[in-house]
């Protein structure tokens, strides 16, 4: 890994996405088959294919790649990963390139980060997950017209006892809090 | 052969005694012996003192038979003394030939043995509250009173004293402590430095059907009860009998228990526990790394023990490392 | 070599097929590891007797590979899956002789892996540089006062045998 | 009588004196090292001056041990071993020690450089001293040679040597000879029939009369060395008797019962429970299949044995196993089709017009089930669209790493075929297209003109999951065309897996049977991957065609030819020099443990149960050394590399470590 | 049979289907399932998306819940399941980021080894160590006649998957056609069902609800069986806006697989929880199967 980083010598990028993915010293082996971009119920949607994705990286297109909405449009289903003739976890690196993406504020596409952050706020507070929370305030704030057209599907899940009203709070969420805090400080230090 | 009977003198150092009892053991040809030397030195059957010796001109005694290792100054002197006024030393039994049991002592160094002894022994404990060591000088009103220094190693005979022949075996066979004393009368030694013995190893005089061997697990002796028929290695035992030069008979195997390799490796063999590891780990049933550890660590929980029982001081590495920082410990 | 730096002896077996001519490549491509390796060439892997590393140890080398062909790619068909099982058995003894597990290392390179081999090499020696000096033969010298408590206990010994009854 | 040691270090220009100071090397060997009389520096020490300064000193200084510090052994020794020769000192108390490969090319401290030579040259010092003079053995090499798989690698092996007047034993596994190449229709890039040119080589191969043909026979055993092998050879019971048999097929017309043929048609087709894989096959003579046959799974029928004009039916024949004696022997055993049922997303198995490769070869073939039509499952609808997927198991991590070499090839061929007999739209899915040898290129280029279309990037589906009404009833494939980077869907009627090459399944262990090593793919592994393609680390075992790597069939003919070469080479010598470098066993000092009994992998030790001791046979050893390391009793020693020898190395290699190190003498 | 019990949020509330039929099919197949003591939320995709440390911390607290006599830990929801294998894979592949891991549990006084806990899927729980024959022998209601569509999404089987064909896997299709089911054997069985796509991008979420929902009217499915709860919600929630937006006419029930093997067990169908789905399953099981007495609307 530091050897490609060393002999890469000015494009660190690449680097940067091995380092920030585990298992990530697999992409250097891609043959730009597109296996995966091939396979990818999104691929239609993306401005980027994964396949093309890595040929940025390895291009060191660091900006470009940073402001696609290809990883924002990956919804983990792993066939890129299960065919990849090469062993290389997109879908992984998928979820590095968010990561650095809302790291650098670059993310384009702002309902995913926007959907993203309020769940884990309320994952922080409660340590359950709330959708009606996740509903109206994201949702509420983000694109009300789409909270209208909801309404029905909402209110068909409300009668069948399939949405909550209030969110459950789990007992020991100090002790939840005190490991995401740890995690949070850690991360710090070692990004 | 001139007229005056050959001096003979035996002496005993750290060992378990049992070589002493083994030349008692040689029966009514003791008689024989003794009828046939003048046993000039044998502090537990003789009464002559070690200033007897000392006055002795060098090189009077004919044949010094030795058994047990060197552990304090004492015997190193000793050890010494008795070269310089022998003309034949014989490494007499295992502990002088390669250690034996007081050699395995070795994997740990003096302090420990002195905690262990002195300090959490039962025999020792009760009676030693402070913790008392045994100290090479003790103040008393009367002056200064010596006792010998206690080494951290153990070491062989050959580690010491250059030694002319070896009598191996834990203790060595009556007929063969008799034959060897009998060649010494005929005059028909072998060439110095031989180890009196087979060169050939314990399987040779083991009746056991072998085939070509494949081990898939090895057991500790009390987990199976082995084929009587067939060789105990084949059936997973850490039988020595491989690797241990012939002359006991394969007593041991005769019993259905595995050698233990008390008479020590062949001729040219350097390091009797290496060559087991090398010889059993070659026979290994396995390919895969993993379960080949898990064979080892199950089977061999001890190699030093199973490997080095009798040798770990003769062998290449002699002791257990102590790492650099730890000072060995002085007994002053 | 200076005090202060602590410069490790390694001693290397390394197989006539795979391995000694990895190193022979390394040469060859000018990669650069350290001088303190010494190469020892035995026709196959399969042949290093763990006699031979216990011997290096014994003489005074810090630290001992053995390397050889790739499993499945030995050219003698499999010895060296023989190597791996003997290294394997001499791990578990070395440990319990108190020796760092880091000192002993099996490596597998085959003739085209000069970067590779040259890489074990300098990762060896670095690891062995941590640990410090073996100075095992060291180990077998009592530190202290032997001569002399010879000297006392002969003396002593002497006095006591002529102190009459 | 102390040795005369005589020490030569090479500066190699400035290769070795650039880094290390082999002039203080040199004074410092002579004056530390026991028992060296001569030490000397020189530039080049392979150079003519060189080799004769060395043979000079051995004659005036009567020096009976040699040590050249310089480069590798495996560039030199040789060399130096002929020039001791030539001076009258037997070539194996020469020992070479390296300097250049193991010390100063890969230094960078001169003074660290310098001590670790010195060292090196210790060593050696220390080695050569106790090494003995050995002499070459002589072994006489029996003319007869066994070639393994009779595949066109194996066929051309076969008549290169039964032409040159040698006899030959041709061992097949199948009923017939021909191997894949009999399968096919064409062959890229000439697009001659298959056929046309293989049948007449295996009909010369079938009477030729120094060829002894054992089909439907495997490779039992194999013990022996160099010049003279034993074989054990199982002819299976084919339940036709041989001699009897006129080929005349009436019995396989008789029979009445049909199997799907999962051989040779690849299961496209048919053939009968008595059968001759194709109709040219060579011998003619067919083989009953005992899981078919009626009169073996149900005791009733026997219409073959009744109408069989010569009464050559045996339902009572058994397997037979033969012993023959060679020379040499030359492995072919070819290559097996990547199982496509591992890959579901191509859906081979599961829908039907998913054909793999071989399958495909079939059907062109106009011998073939369909006789040389291209149509659908349905055995009626050519198909509008073709899509050639490649790299199917190749290429790939998870199965072959390796690229099959031959698949673009074929590809290509396969879309020249269809286009040349249907009206299809022919696709290529393709990675990288590797068309890389002679008028391949202009192949590729030929297919882009007859309108082929390639699509450059890897199929990640083939379904029949339709999302359109255009899709109804075809099969999609779906794949990002990498080159406009978007992802597509083309709806196709049939598709075509180019299934890897894999090595045999029993590959290795027929190379255990042998001695010969596989590579981590699972290929035979050569002696020298560039300069000696076709022998193996064995002595007179060679390999050639896709045992040894994927080719085509110019290159395996081409090293059938060659492997041929190499074992005429041996025949006409007469007798082959070994390496006396091999292990022995002392009877006085075995015990007969039986340690070593099966550690080596040549079978060269064999154990006499009379006396109860195991004794190494010469001819067969290599000189591993494992024996020599596990025998516990120390009864055996290996010429070259006993243990004195080593441990003489291991204290000379550390001579300034043990604790009795004397200091440096001071330079003289 | 005893394994510790990761319900997950969805199961809480939203897919509560799935957790009363999960415990009521344990029960008769004598699993027990021990529930963990306060869970906490798994993160779903996006606490990964935005940090990976804290997203394995809050995963691992629950491997670090699981009670030190037992090794095995179930979860019904595929996303859930593969948050804690992938964590508990991450932790033993990645040394230190295991250890980094540790030092956050410890903030909270756990601790992990890992490795320690084998996190299942409840399918191949069924499946595997229930097995065949057993689950034969507890069949009171044949599925005879009834065509179901196995629908197995992605996380189960993508892409740690021991168990199972990634691409095309058998195990439920097994399951049912052991229960009597005619099984439909149709091609995007492992397809994605758009995840979290229709919080974000409709367009693109109902397209791919739409493939899995015609694939299966193709094959003239009765229902599609689920083991997921986001797989259901998208297919079943979703259903109408799908129609909606593509002027189809869907009308395709969606139920989770322990739901419908409750019935073939003989469990009473009010304690299955029918009818919280919004295409309601009850009319084609009383069509189906044939009787009101099974199935009450
Ligand atoms: C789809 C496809 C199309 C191809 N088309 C072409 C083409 O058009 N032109 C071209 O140049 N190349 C082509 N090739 C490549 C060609 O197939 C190989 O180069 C050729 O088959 C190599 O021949 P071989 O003798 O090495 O092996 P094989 O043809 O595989 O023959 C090996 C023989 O050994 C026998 N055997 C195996 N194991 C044993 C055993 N243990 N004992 C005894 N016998 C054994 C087998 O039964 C077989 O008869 C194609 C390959 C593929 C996959
Ligand atoms: C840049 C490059 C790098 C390569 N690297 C590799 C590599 O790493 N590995 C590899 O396997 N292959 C490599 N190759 C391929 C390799 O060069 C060839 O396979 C190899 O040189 C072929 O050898 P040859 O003997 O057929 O021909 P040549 O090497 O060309 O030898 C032909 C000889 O014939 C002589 N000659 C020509 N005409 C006459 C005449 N009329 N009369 C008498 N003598 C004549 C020439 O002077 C010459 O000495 C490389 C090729 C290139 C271009
Ligand atoms: S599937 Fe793998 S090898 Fe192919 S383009 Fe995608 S990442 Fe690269
Ligand atoms: S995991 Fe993401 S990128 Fe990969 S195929 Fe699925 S949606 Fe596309
Ligand atoms: S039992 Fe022991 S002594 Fe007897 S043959 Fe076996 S290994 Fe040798
Ligand atoms: S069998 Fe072994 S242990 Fe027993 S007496 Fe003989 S040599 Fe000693
Ligand atoms: S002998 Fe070797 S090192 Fe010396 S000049 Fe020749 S090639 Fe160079
Ligand atoms: S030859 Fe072509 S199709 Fe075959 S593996 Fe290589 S690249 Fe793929
Ligand atoms: S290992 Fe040694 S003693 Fe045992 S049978 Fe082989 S040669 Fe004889
Ligand atoms: S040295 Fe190797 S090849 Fe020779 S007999 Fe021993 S094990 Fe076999």
């Amino acid at each position: 890994m530091t050897k490609v980083a060393e002999n890469r010598r000015g494009s660190s990028f690449l680097a940067e996405v091995i380092e920030n993915t585990p298992g990530g010293e697999r992409i250097v082996h891609c043959l730009q088959c597109g296996s995966c971009g091939g396979s990818c119920p999104n691929g239609a949607d993306m401005q980027h294919t994964p396949r093309a994705v890595i040929a940025m990286i390895n291009a060191n297109k660091r900006q470009e790649v940073l402001s696609t909405n290809t990883p924002w449009c990956c919804v983990s289903c792993y066939f890129c990963t299960s065919r990849c003739p090469q062993e290389i976890p997109i879908t992984d690196i998928m979820y590095c390139l968010k990561r650095l993406s809302i790291r650098e504020g670059l993310a384009q596409n702002t309902d995913a980060t926007a959907l993203a952050k309020t769940f884990t706020d309320l994952l922080d507070k409660y340590g359950r997950s709330f959708e009606l929370g996740i509903a109206t305030r994201y949702l509420l704030f983000k694109k009300p017209f789409s909270l209208l057209r909801m309404g029905p599907m909402g209110m068909g899940m409300m009668t069948r006892g399939r949405m909550a009203m209030f969110p459950t709070r789990i007992k020991n969420i100090e002790q939840l809090q005190a490991i995401i805090q740890k995690a949070r400080q850690l991360g710090e230090r070692t990004s | 052969m001139s007229k005056a009977k050959p001096k003979l003198a035996l002496y005993w150092a750290a060992s378990c005694g049992g070589c002493e009892i083994a030349v008692l053991a040689v029966n009514e040809k003791i008689l024989d012996v003794a009828a046939a030397f003048d046993i000039v030195f044998w502090p537990v059957a003789v009464d002559a003192k070690v200033r007897d010796v000392e006055k002795m001109p060098d090189g009077s005694i004919d044949v010094c038979l030795f058994n047990g290792g060197i552990r304090t100054s004492e015997q190193e002197y000793m050890a010494q003394l008795l070269r310089r006024k022998s003309k034949a030393l014989v490494a007499f039994g295992s502990c002088a030939h390669e250690g034996c049991i007081p050699g395995l002592a070795n994997l740990n160094n003096r302090e420990e043995i002195f905690n262990t002894v002195y300090k959490e022994g039962s025999a020792t404990q009760p009676e030693n509250p402070k913790n008392l060591r045994p100290l090479p000088e003790t103040e008393v009103a009367e002056g200064t009173l010596h006792l010998p220094v206690f080494y951290d190693t153990l070491k062989t005979l050959n580690q010491t004293v250059a030694v002319d022949y070896y009598l191996p075996g834990c203790p060595p066979e009556a007929e063969n402590i008799l034959a060897a004393v009998t060649a010494i009368i005929e005059g028909k030694l072998p060439p110095p430095g031989s180890v009196i013995g087979k060169n050939t190893t314990v399987c040779d005089e083991c009746p056991r059907k072998r085939n070509e061997k494949k081990i898939k697990k090895f057991h500790r002796t009390w987990e199976i009860i082995p084929d009587e028929e067939t060789c105990l290695l084949e059936q997973g035992l850490l039988c020595c009998g491989i690797a241990t030069r012939a002359g006991c008979g394969a007593l041991c195997p005769a019993v259905n228990s595995p050698c233990i390799g008390c008479h020590g490796p062949n001729d040219g063999v350097l390091d009797f526990g290496a060559r087991m590891m090398s010889a059993l780990s070659s026979v290994i049933d396995s390919e895969d790394p993993e379960e080949i550890n898990r064979i080892i660590q199950e089977g061999i929980p001890d190699p030093v023990g199973s490997f080095y029982r009798f040798s770990l001081a003769a062998s290449q590495l002699r002791r257990k490392h102590r790492p650099a920082n730890e000072k060995s410990a002085t007994t002053k | 070599m200076s005090d202060t730096v602590f410069e490790p002896k390694i001693l290397g077996f390394l197989c006539n097929w795979c391995s000694y001519r990895a190193a022979d490549l390394a040469g060859i491509a000018r990669i650069k590891y350290p001088a303190n390796i010494r190469i020892i060439r035995v026709m196959c892997s399969g042949r290093v007797d763990p006699t031979f590393v216990l011997s290096a140890f014994a003489q005074g080398a810090d630290g001992v590979m053995v390397a050889g062909c790739h499993p499945g790619e030995c050219h003698y068909v499999d010895q060296n899956y023989k190597a791996m099982r003997r290294y394997a058995m001499l791990k578990q003894m070395l440990a319990q002789m108190g020796l760092e597990d880091n000192r002993l290392r099996l490596v597998w390179a085959s003739a085209a892996e000069g970067q590779q081999l040259a890489e074990a090499i300098e990762k060896l020696v670095a690891d062995v540089r941590e640990l410090g000096p073996l100075n095992w033969p060291k180990s077998w010298e009592e530190n202290g006062h032997r001569l002399e408590a010879i000297q006392n206990i002969a003396r002593e010994h002497a006095e006591a045998m002529e102190v009459p009854q | 009588m102390a040795e005369r040691v005589g020490i030569y270090v090479c500066h190699c220009g400035s290769n070795i004196a650039g880094m290390v100071d082999v002039e203080e090397v040199a004074k410092w060997a002579g004056v530390a090292i026991p028992d060296v009389v001569v030490a000397r520096d020189y530039k080049f020490m392979c150079s003519s001056l060189g080799q004769q300064m060395i043979e000079e000193d051995i004659k005036k200084e009567k020096l009976t041990r040699v040590v050249v510090a310089a480069c590798s052994p495996h560039l030199h020794e040789k060399t130096f071993r002929r020039a001791c020769q030539n001076a009258g000192l037997n070539p194996f108390l020469c020992q070479m020690t390296n300097l250049r490969e193991h010390c100063s090319w890969v230094s960078t401290d001169r003074l660290a450089a310098t001590a670790k030579a010195k060292a090196l040259v210790y060593a050696a010092a220390e080695r050569v001293k106790r090494q003995q003079p050995l002499e070459p053995m002589p072994v006489k090499v029996n003319p007869t040679t066994l070639v393994v798989g009779g595949g066109i690698a194996g066929i051309q092996a076969t008549l290169e040597l039964a032409d040159a007047g040698y006899k030959v034993y041709l061992v097949e596994r199948s009923p017939s000879i021909g191997g894949h190449m009999a399968q096919f229709d064409k062959t890229f890039p000439t697009l001659d029939c298959s056929a046309c040119i293989l049948t007449p080589k295996m009909s010369e191969v079938g009477q030729h009369e120094n060829v002894t043909l054992l089909t439907y026979s495997e490779l039992e055993e194999v013990s022996g060395s160099v010049g003279n092998f034993q074989v054990k050879i199982r002819k299976k019971a084919r339940h036709v008797d041989y001699d009897k048999c006129t080929g005349c097929g009436i019995c396989i017309e008789k029979c009445p019962r049909k199997v799907i043929d999962h051989e040779f048609e690849a299961g496209l087709g048919y053939r009968k429970a008595i059968y001759t894989p194709f109709p040219q096959a060579v011998p003619r003579i067919p083989v009953i299949d005992t899981e078919s046959c009626i009169w073996f799974t149900r005791g009733k029928c026997q219409a073959c044995s009744k109408l069989c004009p010569t009464q050559a039916i045996d339902y009572d024949q058994q397997d037979e196993t033969i012993e023959i004696e060679v020379g040499n022997i030359i492995v072919s055993t070819g290559w097996n089709l990547f199982d496509c049922t591992k890959l579901p997303q191509y859906g081979y198995g599961r829908l039907a017009n998913v054909y793999t490769n071989m399958e495909f070869e079939r059907l062109c073939n106009a011998a073939g089930p369909t006789n040389g039509k291209i149509l659908m499952r349905d055995g009626k609808t050519e198909p509008d669209s073709v899509a050639i997927i490649h790299c199917v198991g190749s290429r790939d991590s998870r199965h072959n790493e390796g690229c099959s070499a031959v698949c673009c090839m074929a590809a290509l061929k396969f879309g020249h075929l269809v286009l040349e007999k249907t009206k299809a739209k022919v696709y290529s899915f393709y990675i990288d297209m590797r068309p890389n040898q002679k008028a391949y290129e202009e192949f590729y280029q030929r297919l882009l003109e007859e309108g082929m279309i390639f699509v450059r990037g890897k199929v990640a589906e083939v379904t029949d999951a339709a999302r359109q009404p255009s899709e109804e009833g075809k099969l999609i494939v779906q794949a990002e065309d990498t080159l406009l980077g978007k992802q597509q869907r083309y709806p196709v009627d049939m598709v075509i897996l180019m299934g890897a090459m894999e090595p045999q399944a029993d590959a290795k262990e027929l190379g255990l049977k042998c001695g010969i090593s596989c590579s981590m793919a699972g290929w035979y592994t050569e002696r020298h991957p560039k300069l000696d393609p076709v022998a193996t680390m064995t002595d007179g075992l060679f390999v050639a065609g896709v045992c040894q790597g994927p080719k085509d069939i110019p290159a395996s003919v081409a090293q059938g030819a060659a492997a041929a070469a190499r074992v005429m080479g041996m025949i006409t010598k007469g007798t082959v020099m070994i390496e006396p470098i091999v292990a022995s066993i002392d009877e006085e000092e075995c015990s007969g443990c039986r340690i070593c009994n099966n550690l080596c992998p040549f079978n060269a030790i064999e154990y006499d149960e009379e006396k109860g001791v195991s004794r190494v046979v010469t001819a067969l050893c290599k000189g591993c050394g494992t024996c020599v390391a596990a025998c516990p009793a120390g009864a055996i020693t290996g010429a070259h590399f006993n243990n004195q020898q080593i441990m003489a190395e291991i204290r000379g290699a550390l001579w300034d470590a043990a604790p009795e190190a004397k200091e440096e003498p001071a330079a003289v | 049979m005893k394994l510790a019990y990761y319900p997950g949020c969805s199961l809480e509330v939203n897919s509560a289907a799935y957790d009363v039929s999960t415990r009521a099919v344990a029960d008769v197949l004598g699993i027990t399932l021990q529930e963990l003591d306060d869970w906490n939320c798994c993160g779903a995709t996006e606490y990964f998306s935005q940090d990976e440390l804290t997203a394995c911390a809050v995963i691992a607290r629950n491997l670090a819940l699981v009670e030190k006599d037992l090794d095995q830990l179930v979860a019904p929801c595929a996303a859930c399941y593969l948050n804690l294998a992938k964590t508990d894979k991450l932790m033993v592949d990645h040394e230190e980021l295991g250890k980094q891991v540790n030092q956050c549990l410890a903030a909270g006084g756990l601790q992990y080894t890992p490795g320690r806990v084998r996190v299942r899927n409840l399918l191949d729980v069924i499946y595997t160590d229930v097995g065949e024959e057993e689950i034969k022998k507890k069949i009171k209601k044949p599925l005879t006649g009834l065509r179901v569509a196995p629908y197995y999404g992605c996380q189960v089987v993508r892409p740690i998957c021991e168990t199972d064909n990634p691409e095309y896997p058998m195990q439920m299709d097994h399951l049912f056609q052991w229960l009597g089911a005619e099984v439909v054997d149709y091609p995007v069985k492992a397809h994605c069902c758009g995840g979290h796509m229709t919080q974000i991008s409709e367009p693109q979420a109902f397209e791919m609800i739409r493939r899995l929902l015609q694939s299966a009217v193709h094959y003239e499915a009765d229902m599609i069986l689920c083991m997921c709860p986001m797989c259901q919600l998208n297919l079943d929630a979703y259903q109408g806006r799908v129609n909606s937006h593509f002027k189809t006419e869907f009308k395709m029930p969606i139920i989770f697989f322990t739901q419908l093997m409750g019935i073939a067990l003989g469990i009473e169908p009010d304690k299955l929880d029918f009818g919280k789905e919004l295409v309601d399953a009850r009319p084609v099981l009383a069509a189906k199967l044939g009787a009101a007495e099974t199935v009450s609307v």
